[in-house]
């Protein structure tokens, strides 16, 4: 159920997500230490091209590595196939790509 | 569910990698959801975060961050195993990776309480 | 209780060994575009016979300056100038052309030498280093190679179908079809062709210890013998000299532990843990396959045996390490069932290894029937009386492919598919049907009868009165399993049901070959008679040639035609050396 | 005589449970031996399937005690549980009858992986010269002694969860096909393991690998299969 193309999409959001997702525990490290309240938080990212493009890319590859991550679950643990499995991967994707970016949009912008 | 013939480092990890996608697939439109909040109700984010300083609260974000240090290491160690010339010492690498995890997560556990 | 189903096709072939799956392929490239070609095995396509199990390797006159003359030259003279000669000629002149298809068109790769040339190793009694080898594994790489090409390519598969009977037309004249059990669900098939291959290799598992897989039991001679075909060098088995022996209970039982062993310095001991093959032979363990199982059989026959009976080999003086690096596959084979190869002493007794008899063919694998087609180790001929140990597989390869070409070229001036003999056909169905009306009985115990009589009275060393006693046995046997009965209330893939037909054919061959070996009253390669000791007169050689008529074997003696080199003479230019082998 | 408990899988494609056989104990005694006994002593209708008894040819696989095996080199000693054994067909292909599987899927996906050879040469022309130690070699005789049993083809859960992957044995003859400098379309090869039951299904469960009788690696032949796939996608395009 998996072809190369999503293969190579699925692994390579991956890679560009490995430096995006360490980065993000150490900053969640330092800002419990820090004792950051949320205000502060969003005090630093809010406004910040850097950040934006940061999450933004996370959000892209998210939305791209889980939505075949779980096309592939769905596929082997209930059996879909054929359009159902597409329309799936596609509405899993487009929602979290949708609730990524309102999210993004609250915290950057 | 563990049959005789799964009971072996590479196939639990396989399992710890789906399970934990499944988890964090699961988890993160929640975490989005949150985030949202941000940008029209700030009050309710703070009243979320003080929520979080709950000791429960703080192991249920606990198991996020593992879910996500389990699935990050254990996708370097499949990348690895993918893409790199092959090592025969796969056991290792697997045990390794949740090694790892369990390392960054404790690290983000201590912080928090 | 018996519905038929009924099949066409144009061609036919039985069994997927070497010869069988070469006969597939070639029959597609020769025959006209349309032919339909079917393929029938008693197991799974490529996963049974013997050709799988080829370790040593192929001959085949390649490099190292051999030649197909001295290829040619070995075979007479290592089956004691008995083979049918313009046969041999064909086998060694065609090898090359084979190994060449099989390296470049079907996929296989032979060990090479570090300059990238092919790799030949020694096998004994050969005078040129000629073997190509994948290691020791050499039928997988072969077969599996085979298996892909003929899986990928438009060839009817009937796997689990085991041939029964060969039908005839109603005037005898022409092969009309096959008849079939499709195993898996115990019903009948037949299947018309108009030619039809039979290639399901011989295999000599009337001995009780003996090298083929589970599925060979001569059911192709028997076939041929009851449809009246002429049978030649039917006493001719050969004898491994080192099987594997573990006791009767278990299927490891026979099975080869390699030639090298010996070659590399293995001890045989006997019960009393001493030396015994200088007794018998100035070169000890390293004589050839038939001398080092000759002198193992009389030290068993003077009862000096190990604890289940046979002598024991013995590696540990050469290092256990260097044991278990070099031949790790033998080591790690005798652990799984227990042995330690590597340290210990491990039992070994001579097993029956190959079949040299066979169906009359000419070198197109023609024979007396029209339609029908014979190659591989169903066919008798090439190898006289005894087989150099690398020429089984070339023989099946080689003649598989001439098969192949030959029915896809016969084919073209065959008009129709004939209609059998009804009679015949009802009779065969009557006959697989004949256990299934007894009272069920233990198949099992009878084929350890069968197998204990053939090892002891047409074994390895024979004799006159020894083979007549052998006859008597195998004529019990039989008749006791004429009345024994099968369970017949569910035929799918009926295990036992084919035991009976397996031990039927097994009978039916055995008196074959008894008869055939008191017919020849001389030693030559693979038939040894204490009574006889003497090869006889080589200018007035002979072979035998038996055929059934009313329920009779008849064995009558065939001068053999010297149409290529005469004994005492070669076709090697002058002044070749004797051997291009270094001693080593 | 000393006697084991035996629990045999009896039953056809419709379904079917286990039975239970006392066997006798021996000293020298395969898997093979313990089912071959039942047949021939307790039970006539008994099915099964094998060949060569020595590990060649990959008819005899069955599920022991839940794990696959080759039953013929199986000595009962190293599977022996409380004095009891548990035999099943093997997994992940329809069943014929008792412990008889249909390999037929396991031999469609062979051939639908590419593992057919594609020739530069004819018969009429001479061998090769070819370095035995290139790394390709070398590589590929770790994977070309495959007896084609289906252990490691019952052993992916892959397999089961997806009727469409190819499996470790296919893709692995596919890789050592791949590297033959002989063959003339490894393009081909590429593309047949790139489909949607291809290489890229393979989760890296490793248990092909684990229970491969012969010690070969498959889950190191598809990793060298993806690896191959996506630097021909870079390279190419494709
Ligand atoms: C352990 C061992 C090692 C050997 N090593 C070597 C070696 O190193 N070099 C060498 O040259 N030779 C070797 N030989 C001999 C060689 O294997 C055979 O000579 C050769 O392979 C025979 O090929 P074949 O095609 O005639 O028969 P096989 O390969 O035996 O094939 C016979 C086929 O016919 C099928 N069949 C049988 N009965 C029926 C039926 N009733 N209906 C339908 N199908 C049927 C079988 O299932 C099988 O598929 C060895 C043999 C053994 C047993
Ligand atoms: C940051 C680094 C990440 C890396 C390196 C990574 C790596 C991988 C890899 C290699 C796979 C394929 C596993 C396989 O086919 O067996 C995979 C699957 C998956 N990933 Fe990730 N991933 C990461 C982050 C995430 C995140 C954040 C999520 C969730 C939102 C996620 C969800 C999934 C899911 C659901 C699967 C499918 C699991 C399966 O098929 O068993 N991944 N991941
Ligand atoms: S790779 Fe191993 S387990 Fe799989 S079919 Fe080949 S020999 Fe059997
Ligand atoms: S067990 Fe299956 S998932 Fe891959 S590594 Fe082996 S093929
Ligand atoms: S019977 Fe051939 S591998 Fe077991």
């Amino acid at each position: 159920m998996l072809g190369l193309k999503l293969y190579m999409a699925q692994r390579l959001s991956a890679m560009v997500m490995i430096p995006l997702t360490l980065g993000h525990i150490a900053v969640m490290i330092y800002a419990i230490q820090g004792g950051l309240s949320a205000a502060e938080i969003l005090g630093r990212t809010k406004g910040s091209v850097l950040w934006f493009l940061y999450y933004g890319l996370f959000v892209l590859s998210v939305s791209l590595h889980a939505s075949i991550g779980l096309r592939v679950i769905v596929h082997e643990t209930l059996g879909l196939k054929g359009r159902a499995l597409e329309i799936f991967m596609w509405l899993s994707g487009l929602l979290l790509l949708a609730m990524g970016l309102r999210a993004l949009v609250a915290v950057t912008l | 569910m563990i049959r005789p013939h799964r009971s072996h480092p590479l196939w639990i990890a396989y399992l710890l990698h789906r399970l934990s996608g499944l988890g964090l697939a699961l988890f993160l439109p929640v975490h989005f959801h949150v985030l949202a909040f941000a940008l029209n109700q700030p009050e309710r984010l703070d009243g979320f975060l003080r929520f979080a300083d709950n000791p429960l609260v703080k192991l249920a974000e606990f198991g996020l961050v593992f879910l996500l240090a389990v699935h990050v290491f254990g996708g370097l160690r499949l990348l690895a195993l993918e893409f790199l010339p092959w090592s025969p010492r796969q056991k290792t690498l697997a045990a390794s990776a949740v090694a790892a995890a369990f390392l960054v997560a404790g690290t983000f556990f201590l912080q928090a309480v | 209780m018996t519905t038929i189903e009924r099949h066409d096709t144009d061609i036919l072939i039985l069994g997927t060994g070497g010869a069988g799956m070469f006969a597939a392929l070639h029959a597609l490239q020769s025959a006209p575009a349309g032919t339909k070609v079917t393929i029938a095995v008693k197991g799974l396509i490529g996963k049974c016979g013997c050709t799988r199990m080829v370790q040593g390797g192929y001959n085949v006159a390649l490099g190292h300056g051999d030649t197909v003359e001295r290829h040619f030259m070995d075979t007479i003279n290592g089956g004691k100038w008995l083979p049918n000669q313009d046969m041999a000629w064909r086998l060694c002149e065609q090898a090359v052309v084979r190994v060449r298809e099989l390296e470049n068109e079907i996929g296989c790769f032979f060990d090479r030498n570090a300059d990238g040339t092919l790799h030949h190793k020694a096998f004994a009694g050969q005078t040129a280093d000629r073997t190509v080898h994948k290691g020791d594994l050499t039928g997988i790489e072969i077969i599996n190679r085979l298996m892909e090409q003929v899986l990928s390519r438009p060839v009817e598969k009937l796997q689990e179908h085991r041939a029964i009977g060969l039908i005839p037309t109603k005037d005898g004249s022409a092969l009309a079809g096959v008849l079939m059990i499709d195993m898996r669900t115990g019903r009948f098939r037949f299947v018309r062709a108009k030619t039809v291959l039979m290639a399901t290799g011989g295999g000599p598992t009337m001995y009780k210890y003996h090298t083929p897989s589970g599925d060979k039991t001569m059911d192709g001679l028997a076939m041929a013998l009851r449809a009246g075909l002429p049978l030649r060098d039917m006493e001719m088995v050969q004898f491994h000299p080192t099987g594997l022996l573990a006791g009767d209970h278990t299927k490891m039982t026979g099975t080869v532990l390699e030639e090298g062993l010996r070659g590399a310095g293995g001890q045989l001991l006997n019960g009393a843990e001493r030396r015994f093959m200088f007794d018998y032979d100035a070169r000890g363990e390293r004589a050839t396959r038939d001398v080092v199982s000759r002198g193992i059989y009389a030290e068993m026959q003077k009862s000096n045996t190990s604890s289940n009976g046979g002598v024991y080999i013995k590696m540990s003086h050469l290092g256990p390490e260097m044991v278990r690096q070099k031949f790790s596959g033998m080591v790690k084979r005798c652990a799984d069932s227990g042995f330690d190869l590597a340290g210990g002493l491990v039992e070994v007794v001579p097993t029956a290894h190959y079949f040299m008899g066979g169906v009359v063919v000419d070198t197109d694998t023609r024979t007396e029937m029209e339609g029908l087609y014979v190659a591989g180790e169903d066919a008798g001929g090439a190898h006289g009386s005894n087989r150099l140990g690398g020429n089984g597989v070339a023989n099946s390869t080689v003649y598989g492919g001439v098969a192949g070409d030959v029915m896809g070229m016969d084919i073209r001036r065959m008009g129709a598919l004939r209609d059998p003999d009804e009679n015949v056909l009802d009779a065969e169905i009557a006959r697989a049907c004949q256990p299934l009306g007894h009272k069920p009985a233990n198949i099992q115990d009878l084929r350890h009868r069968l197998q204990e009589a053939m090892w002891e009275d047409v074994g390895v060393i024979r004799t006159g009165r020894g083979m007549r006693r052998g006859i008597d046995r195998v004529a019990q046997i039989s008749d006791e399993l004429a009345v024994s009965g099968v369970a017949s209330s569910n035929l799918a893939f009926n295990l036992t049901w084919h035991d009976w037909l397996n031990l039927r054919s097994l009978c039916d061959i055995s008196e074959v070959i008894a008869e055939a070996g008191l017919a020849r009253e001389n030693s030559r390669g693979a038939h040894y008679r204490e009574d006889f000791p003497e090869q006889g007169d080589l200018d007035s050689s002979y072979f035998t040639v038996a055929r059934q008529r009313g329920g009779d074997i008849e064995v009558s003696r065939e001068p053999v035609q010297f149409t290529i080199v005469r004994p005492g003479e070669t076709i090697l230019p002058a002044g070749e050396p004797e051997t291009l082998v270094e001693a080593s | 005589m000393q006697e084991m408990d035996v629990s045999v899988w009896r039953g056809d494609a419709n379904g079917g449970g286990l039975e239970h056989f006392k066997v006798p104990a021996r000293d020298s005694q395969t898997i093979l031996d313990v089912v071959a006994w039942i047949q021939q002593h307790a039970d006539p209708t008994l099915s099964y399937r094998y060949a060569c008894r020595v590990g060649m040819c990959g008819s005899c696989a069955m599920m022991v005690n839940g794990v696959p095996r080759w039953t013929c080199r199986t000595h009962v000693k190293t599977v022996l549980k409380d004095n009891a054994i548990t035999i099943a067909p093997l997994r992940n292909l329809p069943v014929i009858k008792d412990l008889a599987a249909d390999m037929d899927p396991f031999f469609d996906k062979w051939v639908a992986a590419g593992g057919v050879h594609h020739p530069t040469r004819t018969r009429d022309e001479p061998i090769e010269i070819l370095d035995p130690k290139t790394p390709e070699r070398v590589e590929t005789d770790t994977g070309i002694e495959c007896i084609n049993c289906s252990v490691c083809y019952a052993a992916c859960d892959t397999v089961s969860n997806n009727v469409d992957f190819l499996g470790p044995a296919a893709l692995q003859r596919a890789w050592t096909l791949y590297l033959d400098p002989k063959d003339a379309d490894p393009n081909a090869i590429l593309d047949a393991v790139s489909g949607k039951g291809g290489c890229h299904n393979c989760h890296s469960q490793g248990s092909c690998t684990l229970h491969c009788p012969n010690g070969l690696n498959p889950m190191k032949a598809i990793a060298g299969l993806k690896r191959a796939t996506v630097s021909s996608f870079f390279k190419g395009g494709r």
